[in-house]
């Protein structure tokens, strides 16, 4: 079977939308729709074939740019884990198309979103099903490409374009140090072997060309502290981390839909997917795991303490992704890869459903702020249970798939030491504290007037039903075996210790956000009062923020000005001027001695001959 | 015995003072005698050659330069007469008419 | 030295300039008749060399700076004498002769002619006239003499692979062999310089003639 | 006494062949052009046209019947001229040239449809228009270096008509600039060209003779030594290198869009393309000596260039400059003068000159419609001009080095060389001005086209509306999103011929 079509089947839906069916609107949905099923088809043969037989084809490549000393190719590597997240992707990406043609139905640009989505379809199942380095940063580049195309959807919006703009050079600047990071693995990869020639950036190889070079000290351990670090800036930049996060909250300028797949499940997982695809590299160096930990962990918490003084339903959730992706990462940096991917996989799910709610409220009511909405359960009774399911998912507590994943990665905390176990649970806690306030704020309580809100149309509810089915029950597929307990040591204590702790932890960050906005609902956000500096320095989201707005107006464009400056002063009035200018001059100098007098010219004549014999004599000296 | 390094330097000699005669004689017709001083010079040089490599072909050269030289001067003082006609005066520097 | 009201009439000098005409002639033929004699010995003709050598220079010199023309015409036919000389000395007779007869015999008296027919008037003395036209053409002269020796000099042996030496038959005069090459060797272009000389001519006769 | 040599050759071998038609038919069609009235504009406009697809069907015909195996010349055209200084006019195309042929032939192609606004001397206009493409392919394929200065001379002497007399603006000052920096340019190279005949000592200017007569006897290396700079300098003007790097954007912003799209595609490339067959291939020694100066210089250009781009307020300044500072990338690659930097400079120069034609063509086709010159103080054109907006975002994508068009596989190639020879300082610094480029080229697009709509000027309708429209464009972007996504097709054509040369210069 040509397996190139998980990757073909949406490009060409991409290319004809974007060519031919622009003008017709349902077909190009259904255009996008059938490309990305079918991809989700073949990746659910592949799954099924890998529950019952566990054969799965061998990797397929097709050589991209051949040249002496490179040979990249695109290609096709099916393991677990690429399986896995690929029916991560094109699951909860069919849905969500699915969802779109009811959200997007009276947006002139119909046919314009769905080419986009399909492009980032190919671009994000290209990374998942990536064989080497070099292709994974192809397809890296054409994720960030579609995340600006899809943030700044509605380009007419001043906010949309800024985004977009936004998002895009953040990526950049992760692709720079992803850039940086491959070439020296290419490098060294080299120096293992001891051949030039033998330098290779596929991942089959690199497994077991690094971890060999490691251990045999051809290759020192701070390059691989390098490597990763350039590494894991791409990765920041991409998943969102800490110094390249401020990129997500303005993605939500983009339509829904696309938050829910890009900003919630997919894209912003494909940084954590690499970390996990090139986990050997990672795992060689101690400290840098401890970095890429103690980074994950940051990032968690800034997240959910960014997202306690947000009143837009819809930044809310990009805060707690962010902090579920730290969380992740930090699970990464405790040498758990296992737990992290676990926890996204479930994460893809219930967040993906908790933007898909958002998206039902905001197609109904037109509003996004929390504190204009009230009293949706009554009136939307499905996507209130729904995105209540996601709540409790995400919070973590028990029959829910989040309490699985979470756990795994509270356990794995627990294991490592006590100081990341307390900077998770303090994390689980906001969360719980924030969800709550949503949920709390939005769906009850009495009905604010927003004129008739009804439930959202069929097309839309049913992605969601089918995304609250998997968020109930993904902590009941056994997801770890599947992975392939790498690291070998079995999770089997669900119920142990670690599990008591954070379901009272999540109760009472519930209860806490029921007392301060379930009961009477204010009108203006508490928190401000009672949390006063540290209030404001939320809302300010850490300055962050306006220290890149300063680096930007204040040190890059003034400097690019001088630069300017300085070419106009030297280069053209110099360079230009000077050949202009000078050649004037020794024109003049010429003119003064035609003064008429048949001696002068005489003289001149033979001045110059005598130059030239000179010079000849020189030149001829000279050989 | 006298090698041909004097001839030559003399002959650069009074080419070097043909040469001055030239530019700094006022009257036309010294200037053509200058030019005649500086042909002489290089006639000088031919014949010195054609003595060194004994061979012929120098004096050749020089009675053809010969030639060629009463046949300049010939034509330079034709003009000078015409200019002294038309201008009344021979002074070089009045005949400046190129000056713009 | 009185000015000189009327520019055409003569100079009162004139008596004088037969004279050294006269002399300068006389002396050439001693010296002809003497170096005949005695150019066997080296030594003489080193002296006869330096001896017509500075007579050359210092009548070039006079005839370029000496303020009245007539007089510089004068020197002018001495230095041709002395050349004539020097072409002895390196055994161009023909070109010698020639030399007597074609330049210090026609083309000075045409420059005499000339300057008769036009007039002559002293030249202010160059030196108050345009002392930096005079340093800037001396400094000229000078230069361009370095850089013409300079060049002779460094420029190696100057001996052409093309050219072969002509055996000089023996006893084949200077004139004989000479003949023998214009009438062989370059017949066409000593035909062409016929032709040259009959454009001067034409040329001449066209351009000083009054109205045709 | 021999009869001059163009009567008869001792060999008497009079090859031609395509490379012949190539410099041919433009040069055909400008005599013809000359002879129609300068009335018929329609006849002269349609012999442009005519002209320029043929080339373009013999450049393809050419990419197709092309041996990628041999390293050699190719289609080889000898008419023999002098004998003394065996100068001949010696066409002949290698993996390294044909490229840059095709290159020529689409840009010539496309530039035609932006000569629209060109009402006055119409017949003047095309017949420089003919010299030009003459000029550029006869330099791309020459292989005797007189005739590679004549060819290039040919063109550089039109640049001064086309800017001063359609340009627009204080064109007069621009074509000064323009001018007399290409013609400085093309001095040094004569004056290299010159000193390799007479130091040499050989009697022929011909790159096949001289590359084999340099392996029997290897050039002294204090001859190349001297020789090379010329070299360096006179070919490093022509290709934008740093502090030569601002003759070309004022020349752009002046001239008519046609010419800026020929100047920036063709002759920019034509500097690098020198460097490459000239310097590194006749004086592989002196040159090693001159590459970390080279690296250096191309950091230089990509870095202070692109901060110079960055605070450009003139579209068409900003994207002379983003040419500059691409430029850098091209000549860094062929600062690590191995395979993998060459092929990877000539992918990025194909790729240069397209995107350069492209960005060109859409700034007459908008300016034709009323875009002001400005980039910050107009916008919200998207709204207005759907299909204008597309275009003009792929083409900056394209410049960003986005996968999927050609800049992408050159700047990777190049980084990788950068990072093999020059260590990782280089690949950082070429990386910095790929962030760079993204900058201003978001910016550019952000403003013009994103945003509410700001109030303009009497913008008319769509610009880019019939089939005629949108065919050049395509072309142009077709070509750029089919070597991107095939690069190895002009990898291999640029592999064989690129390490035949190479090989002296590097051991490894």
């Amino acid at each position: 079977m040509n397996y190139y079509f998980i990757l073909l089947a949406p490009f060409l839906a991409f290319v004809t939308i974007a060519l031919f069916t622009r003008r017709f609107r349902s077909l190009s949905a259904l255009m996008a729709i059938g490309g990305l099923g079918i991809s989700f088809a073949l990746i659910l043969k592949l799954f099924l074939s890998l529950l019952t037989t566990g054969a799965l084809p061998e990797p397929v490549e097709f050589s991209w740019l051949d040249l002496p000393g490179i040979h990249f190719g695109i290609g096709l590597l099916f393991d677990r884990l690429s399986i896995l997240m690929g029916l991560l992707v094109s699951g909860v990406g069919t849905l969500i198309f699915i969802f779109s043609t009811g959200y997007m139905e009276d947006d002139p640009g119909y046919s314009r979103f769905f080419a986009y989505l399909s492009l980032f379809a190919v671009a994000m199942l290209g990374i998942v099903f990536s064989t080497n380095l070099i292709q994974t940063f192809l397809f890296w580049e054409l994720v960030g490409l579609a995340s600006y195309l899809l943030i700044g959807f509605w380009f007419e919006k001043n906010q949309a374009a800024d985004a977009a703009k936004k998002a895009f050079m953040t990526n950049r600047v992760g692709d720079f140090g992803l850039m940086l990071g491959i070439l020296l693995i290419w490098f060294v990869s080299g120096q293992a072997l001891g051949s030039a020639e033998g330098r290779t950036v596929e991942f089959a190889q690199l497994a077991r060309i690094l971890p060999e070079g490691f251990a045999s000290g051809t290759i020192s351990g701070s390059v691989f502290f390098i490597a990763g670090l350039l590494i894991f800036c791409g990765v920041a930049g991409k998943s969102a981390q800490f110094p390249l996060h401020v990129w997500l909250p303005d993605a939500m300028e983009g339509p829904t839909p696309v938050s829910a797949l890009i900003h919630a499940a997919t894209m912003v997982a494909a940084g954590v997917y690499l970390m996990a695809r090139i986990f050997f590299l990672f795992i060689l160096s101690g400290e840098l795991l401890q970095v890429v930990a103690a980074m994950g962990l940051l990032t968690a918490l800034l997240g959910a303490s960014l997202a306690l003084m947000e009143s837009d339903i819809k930044r809310v959730l990009a805060y707690s992704t962010m902090s579920q992706l730290g969380l992740m990462v930090m699970a990464m940096g405790l040498a758990y890869p296992v737990a992290g991917m676990y926890h996204l996989l479930t994460h893809g799910f219930f967040k993906a459903l908790l933007f898909l709610g958002a998206g039902c409220v905001i197609h109904a009511t037109h509003r996004q702020n929390i504190f204009e909405l009230g009293g949706l359960f009554k009136r939307m009774p499905v996507t209130s249970m729904a995105f209540l399911m996601g709540m409790f998912a995400l919070a973590g507590l028990f029959p829910f798939s989040g309490f699985f994943s979470k756990e795994e990665i509270l356990q794995a905390a627990l294991e490592t030491s006590r100081f990341w176990f307390v900077g998770a649970e303090a994390t689980t806690f906001l969360t719980a504290f924030y969800m709550g306030k949503l949920v709390w704020m939005v769906f009850l309580g009495h009905e604010k007037n927003h004129g008739e809100t009804h439930e959202a149309p069929l097309v839309m509810t049913l992605p969601v039903m089918v995304l609250s089915f998997f968020s109930l029950a993904a902590g009941y597929f056994q997801i770890p075996e599947l992975l392939g307990q790498a690291s070998g040591e079995t999770r089997t204590a669900h119920f142990g210790p670690v599990a008591f702790i954070s379901t009272a932890v999540v109760l009472v960050g519930l209860f806490a956000s029921f007392f301060l906005y379930g009961l009477k609902k204010p009108a203006y956000e508490p928190l401000e009062k009672r949390l006063g500096p540290l209030g404001r320095l939320f809302a300010r989201k850490f300055f962050i923020d306006d220290l890149y707005n300063f680096y930007v107006a204040k040190i890059q464009q003034p400097f690019a000005e001088l630069c300017d400056r300085a070419n106009e002063l030297f280069v053209i009035k110099g360079l230009g001027h000077l050949a202009g200018r000078g050649l004037y001059q020794l024109g003049s100098l010429m003119k003064k001695s035609l003064t008429g007098n048949v001696q002068t010219y005489i003289s001149v004549v033979v001045v110059q001959i005598l130059i030239i014999l000179a010079v000849a004599a020189i030149f001829l000296q000279l050989v | 015995m006298i090698s041909e390094s004097h001839y030559l330097v003399l002959a650069f000699l009074l080419f070097a003072i043909g040469l001055f005669g030239a530019l700094t004689r006022r009257n036309l017709i010294l200037i053509l005698l200058s030019i005649e001083i500086m042909f002489n010079a290089i006639h000088l040089i031919f014949v010195t050659f054609s003595r060194t490599w004994n061979n012929l072909d120098g004096q050749v050269a020089a009675l053809f330069s010969m030639a060629v030289a009463a046949a300049e001067v010939a034509v330079g003082l034709a003009i000078a007469i015409l200019l002294f006609r038309s201008r009344k005066t021979i002074d070089a520097s009045q005949f400046n008419s190129l000056k713009d | 030295m009185h000015d000189r009201s009327c520019d055409r009439c003569p100079s009162p000098f004139l008596p004088f300039t037969p004279l050294g005409v006269s002399s300068t002639i006389l002396g050439f033929i001693a010296s002809i008749l003497v170096t005949y004699t005695y150019s066997l010995g080296p030594m003489f003709s080193l002296i006869i060399f330096y001896l017509f050598a500075s007579v050359l220079l210092v009548s070039a010199l006079a005839s370029v700076t000496l303020r009245h023309p007539v007089y510089s015409v004068l020197s002018f036919l001495a230095s041709m004498c002395s050349l004539a000389v020097l072409f002895f000395i390196q055994q161009a007779y023909f070109i010698a002769i020639v030399q007597i007869t074609v330049y210090a015999g026609a083309i000075l008296v045409l420059f005499l002619f000339v300057l008769m027919l036009i007039g002559y008037d002293k030249e202010p003395r160059t030196v108050r006239r345009h002392p930096v036209r005079l340093g800037f053409s001396i400094a000229i002269a000078a230069l361009s003499l370095a850089g013409l020796l300079w060049m002779a000099q460094t420029a190696g042996p100057l001996t052409p692979a093309a050219l072969q030496p002509q055996t000089v038959q023996a006893g084949v005069g200077n004139v004989e062999a000479l003949g023998r090459l214009l009438f062989r060797q370059y017949i066409l272009p000593f035909e062409l310089l016929s032709f040259v000389l009959l454009v001067a001519i034409i040329g001449s006769v066209v351009l000083a003639k009054k109205e045709l | 006494m021999n009869l001059p040599n163009a009567v008869l050759d001792d060999k008497n071998n009079i090859m031609l062949d395509i490379t012949f038609l190539l410099v041919a038919i433009p040069a055909l069609a400008a005599l013809l052009i000359s002879l129609l009235p300068s009335h018929s504009y329609r006849a002269i406009r349609a012999m442009a046209h005519l002209a320029m697809a043929l080339e373009l069907v013999l450049a393809l015909f050419l990419i197709f019947s092309f041996d990628r195996t041999l390293a050699g010349f190719q289609f080889v055209t000898d008419l023999a001229w002098t004998v003394k200084p065996k100068i001949s006019l010696l066409l002949g195309v290698d993996g390294i040239s044909l490229w840059m042929v095709l290159l020529t032939a689409i840009v010539g192609w496309a530039a035609l449809f932006a000569t629209g606004n060109i009402q006055e001397k119409v017949k003047g206009f095309f017949l420089s228009y003919m010299t030009l493409v003459c000029g550029a392919m006869g330099t791309f394929m020459s292989l005797d270096l007189f005739f590679f200065f004549f060819f290039y001379e040919i063109e550089a002497l039109v640049t001064y008509p086309l800017i001063s007399i359609w340009g627009r603006g204080d064109r007069k000052y621009a074509a000064m600039q323009f001018t007399i920096f290409s013609v400085l340019g093309s001095a040094f190279v004569l004056i290299g060209i010159l000193a390799l005949y007479f130091l040499s000592g050989n009697t022929s200017l011909q790159i096949p003779q001289l590359l084999s007569g340099f392996e029997t006897v290897p050039l002294a290396i204090e001859i190349q030594r001297r020789i090379f700079p010329l070299f360096f300098v006179g070919f490093g003007i022509l290709a934008a290198l740093w502090p030569f790097h601002a003759w070309g954007p004022i020349g752009y912003a002046e001239a008519p869009p046609a010419a800026s799209m020929l100047f920036s595609g063709i002759l920019k490339t034509l500097g690098a393309y020198g460097l490459i067959r000239v310097g590194l291939g006749l004086f592989p020694e002196a040159a090693r000596a001159w590459m970390p100066a080279l690296l250096a210089l191309a950091l230089v250009n990509l870095i202070y260039v692109g901060f110079v781009a960055l605070a450009q307020k003139n579209l068409r300044l900003l994207i002379g400059y983003a040419s500059a500072s691409h430029m850098g990338f091209a000549l860094a690659g062929i600062a690590c003068a191995d395979v993998l930097g060459i092929s990877g400079a000539l992918l990025i120069l194909f790729a240069h000159g397209l995107l350069m034609a492209l960005l060109f063509l859409l700034v007459y086709l908008m300016e034709e419609k009323g875009l002001g010159s400005g980039v910050s103080d107009q916008g919200g054109l998207a709204a207005t001009w759907p299909v204008t907006a597309t275009y003009f975002s792929l083409a900056a994508l394209a410049s960003l080095g986005i996968p999927g068009f050609a800049n992408f596989a050159g700047e990777l190639t190049v980084l990788f060389a950068l990072f093999n020879h020059f260590g990782p300082w280089a690949a950082a610094g070429a990386l910095v001005s790929v962030l760079l480029t993204a900058l201003y080229m978001l910016r550019a697009v952000r403003n013009l086209f994103f945003g509410p709509e700001k109030e303009l000027r009497h913008t008319g309708e769509e610009p880019v509306r019939h089939f005629w429209r949108h065919a050049p464009l395509v072309l142009l972007i077709g070509a750029l999103i089919f070597s991107g996504f095939f690069p190895n097709l002009p990898m291999s054509y640029f592999k064989t011929s690129a390490s035949q040369n190479m090989t002296t210069l590097y051991d490894r």
